[in-house]
Order: structure tokens, then C-alpha cells, then sequence
């Protein structure tokens, strides 16, 4: 099967565009998604293609994104809301976790929420501090949805078309700095490619240490991998690609084999995503643990706008290779 | 003016001393903690504006409001021993016991329930009715919201969103007086809440007194006409609660201003009363005697039969019951992966 | 000095009330603190004593909650504003998250916000799904803003007051089923009473097992201490008060002398306190682990309302014991 | 109405064009990626909104705005160097680098800042507006708001608690005909945008051409006047950005009916020239020939001298610098408590 390299926005522009084509009950809603193509322009195109009755220009009204979504998805269609960048996600955090993952549950299964928020995550680029977060672990912290968070194009695009089609509410993060990079993608993978939703990857095979990550963790992860591997020390890259549900099993496997761990994210450090993978290795393999488990994540600090120091709280390869070398 | 039928009145009138005998025995049964928790807001009081509303809504039509869902859900004709089942958390209540007072719902009816986050349900309602647009249908979705809520950022985007998408939502504002302790004029800076919908450039059918059966469907027919036609409405319904914010909250309401104010709202403003006096001064006092009086007493037997339904059924108590429908079953999902599983249904 | 039991609701009302008598620069806002004297009552007598300037009744509206208390800190004021419940505080996070804790730092230094959110948070009663949260470490994730939950009334008085005369920004959330819980409270503290930020304690001392906890998390903890007793068992109650900043010093003290840690909390599991108190201890005690470190915490499900299944889905003391009987 | 003096009219002359050269230069530098980033936004074409305006103030009075706030950052008299060299995230800068384009603020100025999420600061002006109320000061804080974010619920509940409060609060509406790329009629019900007051109960001092500064001037003197002495008021400006939303937004800017609106808009209403025309009506071109060129000419060296200021200036680039700040040093916590420390000053 012929391969290319395809950009992640292009990915998730393109399983977007063949759920629209596939399932009529499948609308796009949101800030600029369709006059301004999108403004990470994932949705390019869209409205000339669906109408405007299928791609729909919200206000600047994320609480109402968030809730009518939920509406829309109990009365039988299947809307995929975006959120501009997952900052703006924090106003419709009652729409999310109150509503949209808690309507199935205390009506008892009455009604079903078959609904995705897309939202752009992540920082860098000088976004300064109130448009500078990966809380991916925040809204994963609540059952009722599901949380998916793509390393590469095809994973997005397997992840994403899941997402659509599954029958529960789904948070599917994309974070902005990977949108632009290439990844390799089959260019015939069918209209039913799906990757299911909580089954993680693993991204390098190594039986030194285990690095555990997603979305963009991965990225450094790799990176790391590469620098290390230099010095003779193979990690295996484990991305979990969906923060809940997790896939641990996968975990485990890995860490069965390398007995040391690194957790590589984007979010701030506490309460976060290496918090929870690193409580539940000590737990589940207390026996097998050669070392204490390292996390890598962003420093604690609301993060700037000044170029240098913005790097400076930003986890990167060179971190995560530190962080191995302090355990091997 | 659309014009009710004897039978509608009549139909009116079981409605409504249905919800009151049901709500003040949910009363009765709170002080006997026979119900348990800490909410449930009671309907006393608001009866007309939930059955003079609906009643110009046809099946098809959809209705969302918030956790004082008692009545909405008779009205809708809800099982009340389901409804009262539910207000025990038992297995054979509406939602499983999961719900409670708050959460009453049936998707059979299209009532998509009640919300105990004030404001939430509000986009709900609009979500609802774009998918009535999206298809092409002309379904309408009422939507009750208490003159609190509409302080609240969800009231404005919503109302915002259902205009610029011309979507069939009818906002009816049950303006009790009260947001829990807070007068209106205490919350709002606008106290004719209708004129809200200024903001919106949404079309206002104006202030109705809401204990007047009669006023309230007359408005809400040209309402729901309006929305099936064109988009957004609103309507602002005076009511009055009879039992207070909730039955935990006791102390505000026994203030002597309170009680006096009710006194005046019962004595002058009760909605049974109006409504009947309607029903005899149209068809005569003896003609529909007997029938009201059945609606009465069947209202009581119903009623009590629900309690005595309810108390024999049992609570839900396994782990099972605790995480089941989470989650939708779904095969796209991963099998292994941790902490689906247990909350699949 | 004599000592009485209070109410943990009665220390919380001294410790505002003398607060306001102190300075007048303090004054309290939130949904019905004044004329219907405070839904948890904390305000009660407060409209009358200081009047409808200080004492000031909001509309059901979060947000502005949230924000207004931002403003009105920055511009010398210090507000306490009381969300009633900190289910409702989802509507406020961005205005916490991204206004309260960040102001200070995007401006680099230029603002302080002296404030205190109080909200009563937790669970039981039947409260049902949306209004069934302990969700601090969501809140506490986010640095620029301190988190502070008492677990009794002494406490409360001490934290309280301290978070209070700060100048961060203070979040303060109270457990509801604490609320009329008795504990012991010397008559006569002095209006000085101050308890530091970040400051934990120990609240039963044993030399076979950790427990760490907070809020109602200690209440259980020490009922299990009690069980495990009985079994021989002497469990250290490490009570964190703060989930940030963390006095972890006290943590690794404790667990250097037992070796065993089981943590306890009202929240959810996922991504919450347990996971980032387990994930430090790894880390840092690795050498002195004698066993996996457990957590209890909520059932990983929106809570429901019916009353067996809500005891079922929270945790307890017998719970905790079970824990410990793992790794002991 | 209250006239403006010759002085005070080239005193806005002044602001207007040292503006423009700030956002005109700003504009290159990004260009060239002198300044970087994705956000910069920038008040070439609404001159005249944050000039005539804040001419109604007085010094012990507050502002605060959003992210398009370089404007009135300069208008305040905020030192062009410390404000460039934020741009560039430089020591300097008046927020130390930490701010950047949307984070401007200085305490000394009483100017509140500079905020980046939609309707965010709206809730802050209240704040500060009561800070007023409550000593009993009658200093009011004017507050810019863009059309776009009325339709967020922030809005809605800031001006609703500024009604209820009678908080003296002036809310500029900057309707420049966009949020992002959505014109105001796609995402408010609503299109006159001071008629939303009605929902508050606030008094509306109507729809203003902000392209003429001595419109603005007039309306806004009545409204500081009512806000000094009463509680809110509404303002409605209508106004154009010449520069897009933001400097990374080119695609859509470059739509052909946005060109020939645009075009239309710096031929027909360009606010500079506006001025410069009542000021040369009023006091004679001649006679104020000299004065404005001059004008004209500091705002190209203040400017230019900003810019060599801020690219000699130093980027923070230690760890300390990236932690200070986070919280203030206080006594009441203690000292080893984890994760602070670090983070204050
Ligand atoms: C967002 C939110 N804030 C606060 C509450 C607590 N609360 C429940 S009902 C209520 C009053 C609502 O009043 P109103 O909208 O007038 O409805 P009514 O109860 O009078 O029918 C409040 C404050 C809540 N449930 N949700
Ligand atoms: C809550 C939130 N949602 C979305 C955004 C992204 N965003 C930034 S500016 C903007 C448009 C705002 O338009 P308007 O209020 O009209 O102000 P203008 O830019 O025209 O001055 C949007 C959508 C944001 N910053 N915050
Ligand atoms: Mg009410
Ligand atoms: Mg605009």
C-alpha cells in the first residue's frame, strides 16, 4: 500500500470529512469553523462541501457549545463541537463533566451522548499563560467520556473516526504543535480504519526503560529514545493515546520487561497524567520496579510569553533523557 | 385566543390536582423521611403554568426544565409510580433510583428531563430543538427556566444561540418570586424578566399570570405557533411556590413576610381554584361537580398507590446496579482497557 | 486553657467574623450568605452585624462570582466569595484557574489578589451526580492559587483565618459532612490564631502504617486507625490539609518510619490527590517502600442518588482498614 | 455636550498618531519576526473609540480593556519604550516579558490590563468598580469590551451584577463589526449591540461613530457623569480594525469584499483624518500646521526609539526568572511546603 506523509491537521481534516460524507447526523459546530475555515483550518473547505447547515459558526459561547452539543447528541444526531483551543474548554467544564458525561448516568441509560469535543491543546509558540495549557488529565478525571489524544496523523485520523462513531461522549484533544507535522498514512486505508478507543500503541520497542506518554510526550519521548540510544540505553515508548480509558495492560507489558519508567507530558506536574501513571506502576508492579519512576512535564508555573523562558518550563527530549539517565 | 374545550379544562383539572396531591404528599413523606436527601423541590403552587403551557404542545413536541420536574413529568403523563419510585431511589423508579427528585425524565414522552445545575439545561433545550430543524421537522421544545437562572451566563448563550439559529425553543421563565432567598429585584437588574429577550432580539409574548390556566395556554398557543413557524420565543410566567425553595430549606421561608405573602397567593391566586371557577362559570357548577370530585379522588388513589408501589420496591445495591450505564456498550472500545468495563451497561 | 467541642460550621463562622471585625477591607459575597443567612448557615447573624455593604447577596452567576472577587482584590479589597457548593465552581474554573491564579504572574508581579473562594464540597446525602464532587485537585493543579481543606474545626479556624490575611489567592473548600461535626476548640486562641499555609499535621501517630489524607479523608483515616487497632495495627494519620502547596516533608517523615502508605480521599481516583501523593512517594522514598502504596477513593462513577449504592460508591473507614491489610 | 479645547483636541491628535505608528511598526516587526508569537492585535482604525473616550476621564479613575489593548495602554501615557519592549518580551517590558501583546498593564496608570480570554476582565471592571463603591469613592472604571464577547456569558452576568450593585461601571461595546471572522449579525441575536442593556436594566447611552473622536468624547462625558453619580452605563462603539483580528489571521482579511470594506472604511472614515479635519474647521489648518506635523514626527521617533529600546533590552531567560511571581512571598506559608518557594518573589 502506497504510503505519504501527511500533516496531523490533514489527517483529522480528512477522517472529519469522511464521517460528514458517511453519516448525515454528523455536524461540525463551533467558533470559526466555517466561514474562517477553521482556525487551525482543520476544517477547510467544510462549509463549501456540507452547507451551512452542517457546519455551523457558533458565537463566542463555549458554555452553550458545550451544552447544546449535549442536547443535539441525546435527540439522535451526532455533533462534533469545537473548542478553539482547550483553554476556552475551562467555561464549559460544567457542560462537559456535569452534563455531557453525567446525562446517561442519572437518567440511567435513558438517553445516549454520541457526541465529540474537538479542541486544539497545548502551549509554545508564546501563547502566554491563560491560552498556554495540556489539561487533557482534568477532564479525564471525570467517568462519563472518554479522552483521546493523538501522536501522529494516522493514529488521529483511526482515533478520530472511533470517536465519531462510537455511541458515548468523547474528549479528543489535538495538540496544535504537532497539526502542522508530517507522519507517514496509507494512502488506502478504506472509510473504516478505526482504532479503538483506549487501546495504546507502543512507538519504539527498547527493553531498557519504558517511556510512557501521548500526544505530544510522544514526540519528546521519540526524541529521547533516539539521544539515549546513542548511549546504548533502548527505551520503549509506550503512548497511551487515550487518557481514559487507560490502556495500563500495555503499561504493565512493558514494564514487565524494562523494570524503569519515565512519564513524558505536556500538562503541568501536579494532579496530572504522570501522577496517575506513576501511582498505578507502584501499585500494579510493585515487584517488578528497579527504580523509582520519573516524570516529565511542564515546570509548575503559569507559563510566559517571553520566548526563553518559555522554553525553559517546557518539558523537552533533552529532559526526559536526563530523567532516564538518573534511573538506568 | 385559541379556546379549550370542557374536556381540556376537565383534563386541566386532573392535571393539576394530580401534581398538588402528589407534591404535598412528597411533602408529607420527606418529614416522615420516607423520602430521604437533601433536595426536592416541589411543583405547589406552579401547577397552571406547567399545564396551561404544555397543553399547547402536540406529542411530537419536545419539553426540558430544570430539578422542579415533579409536575412537568405528570403532566407529560408520566407514570407516578414510576415518579414516585423514583423519588425513593428505588430500582422501579423513572431513572433507576440514579436520579432522584432532580432527574425525572422519559424518553417515550420527550421529556428530556430535568437538571440540577441551574442554567444547564438550558443549551440542552437548544441542542434539542436544532436537531428538530437539522431534520426538517417542526417540533418545538418548551423549556422551563426559574427567574434566577436567568442571571446565569448559561441563560444568555443559550437564549443568544436559539436566536441566531432560529431554533423552536419556547423559554418559558416560571418567575416564582425567587431564586432560593433572592427576590428578583435582589438578582436582576432587569425585573420584568420578558424583556430580557431584548438582548436577543428574540420575540417576548410578554408577562402571563401564571395561576390562571386559562392566560397561560391562550399565550402559549401563539408562542408555540410563533416558534413552530419562526424560531425563539419567550414568555414570562408569574407563579408563586407554595412550599418553599425546597423541602430542607425551612428557615427562610418561615420568615414572617413569607408566610404572610403566601397566605395572600393562596387565598387570592390558587390555580386549582381559578381553573375550577372557570370550569363552573363556563359549564356550570353542578354539571362538572362529580367529575371533579373523581379527578380529585382518583388524584389521592393514584397517589397513594404510588407510595405504597414505591415502598415495596426495592433499592438498587449491588456494585453492578452503582456502575451500570456509565458508559454506553460499545464495541469500538478497547476490551482491557482499565475502568471502562464495570460502568458499560 | 478551656476547651470546648465546636462545630466545624461554628469555627469557620468565628474565624470570618473576627476576621471582619479586624479588617475592614474584608467582606463576604455569594449566592444567599446574607438575607437567608448562608445555605451551610456560616454566615448566620452576618447581614445583621455588618450590613448589606459587607455582607452582599449575588445572582446564580459563577462566573462573575469568580471574576468580580478578582477585581475587587487587585483594587485592595479582600473578598471571600462563597461558592455553594464547589460543584458550582466548574462555572467559575476559568475565572479561578486563569484569572485569580494567573493575574499576578502575567503581570509580573505589578497585582496581588488577596482573596479566599470558600465553597462547601463532597458528597452524600443523595446530593446525585452533578452535585456530588470533591474535585480540589482539579483546582489545585493550577499554581498561582493556593487549596486549602480543613478537617476539623480547629483547623479550619487556624487555615481559615490564614488564607484570609494572605495575599494569594486562596481556595478553601469546607466539607459538608464536617460541617456540624464536634471537635475540640480551646475558648480563648487570641484573634492571632494562624495556622501556616501549607502546613500539614499529624493527627494520630503509629509507627506500622501512613495514612495520608485531607478533609473527610482524615475522618475516615482515623476511624480505620481505630479498627486496625484493635487488630494490632498502629496506623500514622498524616492529615495534608493544604493539596497545594504540599507539605510532602511530612509525608516522607512518616513513611521513612513505617514504610507503607495507604492514601484516602473523597474524590474521584483518576488523575486526583492519591495519584500525585503516590506518584511523590515513589519517586522520593523509593528506597524505603516495603510495599505498593494503595489508594481509596470514590468509586470511578458519577454519583447517584439512590442511598445504597451512593454508600457503595464512597469511601469509608472499612475501606481504608482493607487497604492496609494488603500491605501490612 | 461638553466642548473639548483646542488643547485637548491636539492633545488627541497626538495619542491618535503615536497609536498608529505603534500598531503600524508593530505590524512590520511582526513581519520581519522581530516581534514573535501568535498574538498581536492591534487598534489601527478604533483610535478614536479609546481616545475620545478615556478624554472623559479623570486620573484617580480605572481602565481596563481585553487583548487589543496597545492602544489604550499608550493613551493612559504608559511609557512606549516599556510597552514595545513587552511586544518583544524583553526585562523591560512592563510586564516583564511575562505579558506579552494581550498583557499590558500598569498600576500607576490605574490601567487594569490587558486580558486574553473573551469576556474574562469583564467580571474584574465590576470588581474594581465596587473596590470604588465600597470606600466610597466616586471613580469609575471604564471598561472595552468587543462585539464578539457580548455573546459570552460573562458579559451577561458582569453587567447584570454592575446593574444590581449599582456599580459605577461604563461598558464600551467596541463593535467593530467582528469577532475573529464572524459578523455580528451571524453571532448576536441582537445587532444593536446597546440595546443588550435592556436585559440589565442598565441605562444605554446608544450607538456612537467611534470613527469621530469628538462623538465619542460627548457620549462618553455623559455617560462618566451618570456612572460617577448613578450605577452602569452602555456605550455602543462602531469602529473597523484595520489590521484583521489578530497579525497571524491573514486568510481571512484577505477575502475580496473585506479588502473593498476595508478600503472604504480608511477612505471615507478614517478617524485620523477626521480629527485632524474638526481640529483645522475649528482652530484654522495653518495655525495648527506646525503642531500637528510635529506631533506627527515625535510619534516616528518615540516609536523608532522604541523598538532600539527594546531589541537592546535583555530576554529573561533564567529559571528564576521564569518561577518569580507566581505568588507573592508571604510569612503565612510555610517554608518547606513543596511547589512554592520557587515561585515567588
Ligand atoms: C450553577 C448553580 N448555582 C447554584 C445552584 C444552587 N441553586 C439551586 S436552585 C437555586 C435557585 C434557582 O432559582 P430559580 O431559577 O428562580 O428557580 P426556582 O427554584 O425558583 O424554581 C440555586 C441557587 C445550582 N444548583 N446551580
Ligand atoms: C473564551 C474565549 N473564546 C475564544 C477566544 C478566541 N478569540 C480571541 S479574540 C476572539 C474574537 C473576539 O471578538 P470581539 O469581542 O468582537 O473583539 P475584537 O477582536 O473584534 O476586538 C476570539 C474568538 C478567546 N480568547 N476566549
Ligand atoms: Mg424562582
Ligand atoms: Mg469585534
Amino acid at each position: 500500500m502506497a504510503t505519504r506523509n501527511v500533516a496531523m491537521r490533514e489527517a483529522i481534516r480528512r477522517a472529519l470529512r469522511e464521517e460528514m460524507q458517511r453519516d448525515e447526523a454528523v455536524f461540525v459546530m463551533g467558533e470559526e469553523v466555517a466561514h474562517w475555515q477553521g482556525t487551525h483550518r482543520v476544517t477547510r473547505g467544510f462549509l463549501e462541501e456540507f452547507g451551512e447547515r452542517r457546519v455551523r459558526d457558533t458565537p463566542i459561547s463555549e458554555m452553550a457549545i458545550g451544552g447544546l452539543a449535549v442536547g443535539a447528541a441525546m435527540a439522535g444526531l451526532r455533533p462534533v463541537a469545537e473548542f478553539m483551543t482547550i483553554n476556552f474548554a475551562f467555561l464549559a467544564l460544567d457542560a462537559i463533566a456535569n452534563h455531557a458525561a453525567k446525562v446517561r448516568y442519572f437518567f440511567d441509560g435513558m438517553f445516549k451522548v454520541p457526541l465529540v469535543y474537538r479542541a486544539a491543546s497545548g502551549w509554545g509558540n508564546q501563547a502566554t499563560a491563560s491560552h498556554s495549557h495540556a489539561p487533557e488529565p482534568i477532564f479525564a478525571h471525570f467517568p462519563g467520556i472518554y479522552v483521546g489524544c493523538p501522536a501522529n496523523a494516522l493514529d488521529a485520523y483511526g482515533m478520530l473516526k472511533a470517536a465519531i462513531r462510537d455511541d458515548n461522549p468523547v474528549l479528543f484533544t489535538e495538540s496544535i504543535a504537532l497539526y502542522p507535522k508530517p507522519s507517514p498514512m496509507p494512502d488506502d486505508l478504506g472509510e473504516d480504519y478505526l482504532l479503538p478507543i483506549g487501546k495504546g500503541d507502543i512507538k519504539r520497542e527498547g527493553g531498557d526503560v519504558t517511556l510512557v506518554a501521548y500526544a505530544r510526550g510522544v514526540d519528546w519521548a521519540l526524541q529521547a529514545a533516539r539521544l539515549l540510544a546513542r548511549d546504548g540505553v533502548e527505551a520503549e515508548v509506550v503512548d497511551l493515546r487515550w487518557l481514559r480509558p487507560l490502556d495500563m495492560a500495555l503499561v504493565y507489558q512493558s514494564f514487565k520487561k524494562t523494570n524503569r519508567c519515565v512519564i513524558v507530558e505536556e500538562s503541568l506536574p501536579m494532579y496530572s497524567f504522570g501522577s496517575e501513571i506513576a501511582a498505578l506502576l507502584q501499585e500494579h508492579m510493585f515487584d517488578y520496579m528497579d527504580a523509582p519512576i520519573k516524570r516529565v512535564a511542564a515546570e509548575d508555573v503559569p507559563l510566559p510569553y517571553s520566548k526563553e523562558i518559555e522554553l525553559l518550563a517546557l518539558p523537552n527530549a533533552q529532559k526526559v533523557a536526563a530523567a532516564v539517565k538518573e534511573i538506568v | 385566543m385559541a379556546e379549550p374545550t370542557k374536556d381540556m379544562l376537565l383534563e386541566w383539572y386532573r392535571q393539576m390536582v394530580l401534581i398538588r396531591e402528589f407534591e404535598e404528599t412528597c411533602h408529607q413523606l420527606y418529614e416522615e423521611k420516607r423520602i430521604t436527601g437533601v433536595y426536592l423541590h416541589l411543583y405547589s403552587g406552579h401547577e397552571a403554568s406547567g399545564v396551561g403551557s404544555m397543553a399547547a404542545l402536540r406529542k411530537s413536541d419536545h419539553v426540558i426544565t430544570a430539578y422542579r420536574d415533579h409536575g412537568i413529568a405528570l403532566i407529560l403523563g408520566m407514570d407516578a409510580n414510576a415518579v414516585m419510585a423514583e423519588m425513593m431511589g428505588k430500582e422501579t423508579g423513572s431513572s433507576g433510583g440514579k436520579g432522584g427528585s432532580m432527574h425525572l425524565a422519559s424518553r417515550q414522552h420527550n421529556f428530556w428531563g430535568g437538571y440540577a445545575i441551574v442554567g444547564g439545561h438550558l443549551p440542552l433545550a437548544a441542542g434539542i430543538a436544532l436537531e428538530a430543524r437539522y431534520r426538517g421537522k417542526d417540533d418545538v421544545t418548551m423549556t422551563y427556566v426559574g427567574d434566577g437562572a436567568t442571571n446565569n451566563g448559561y441563560f444568555h448563550e443559550a437564549l443568544n444561540m436559539s436566536a441566531i439559529w432560529d431554533l423552536p425553543v419556547i423559554w418559558i421563565i416560571e418567575n416564582n418570586g425567587y431564586g432560593m432567598g433572592t427576590e428578583v429585584a435582589r438578582a436582576s437588574g432587569q425585573t420584568e424578566l420578558h424583556r430580557k429577550a431584548e438582548a436577543y432580539g428574540i420575540r417576548s409574548f410578554g408577562r402571563v399570570d401564571a395561576q390562571n390556566a386559562l392566560e397561560v395556554y391562550a399565550v402559549a398557543c401563539q408562542a408555540v405557533d410563533y416558534a413552530r413557524r419562526h424560531g425563539p420565543a419567550v414568555i414570562e410566567h408569574i407563579t408563586y411556590r407554595y412550599r418553599g425553595h425546597g423541602v430542607s430549606d425551612k428557615q427562610y421561608d418561615a420568615r414572617a413576610d413569607m408566610s404572610a405573602e403566601l397566605k395572600e397567593w393562596r387565598a387570592s391566586r390558587e390555580p386549582i381554584t381559578i381553573l375550577r371557577d372557570s370550569i363552573e362559570s363556563r359549564h356550570g357548577a353542578e354539571a362538572v361537580a362529580e367529575i371533579l370530585a373523581r379527578h380529585e379522588a382518583d388524584a389521592r388513589r393514584i397517589v397513594a398507590e404510588s407510595v405504597a408501589f414505591a415502598e415495596a420496591s426495592a433499592l438498587p445495591n449491588s456494585y453492578q446496579a452503582l456502575m451500570r450505564n456509565t458508559y454506553v456498550a460499545s464495541d469500538l472500545v478497547h476490551k482491557t482497557a482499565q475502568s471502562v468495563g464495570a460502568g458499560i451497561e
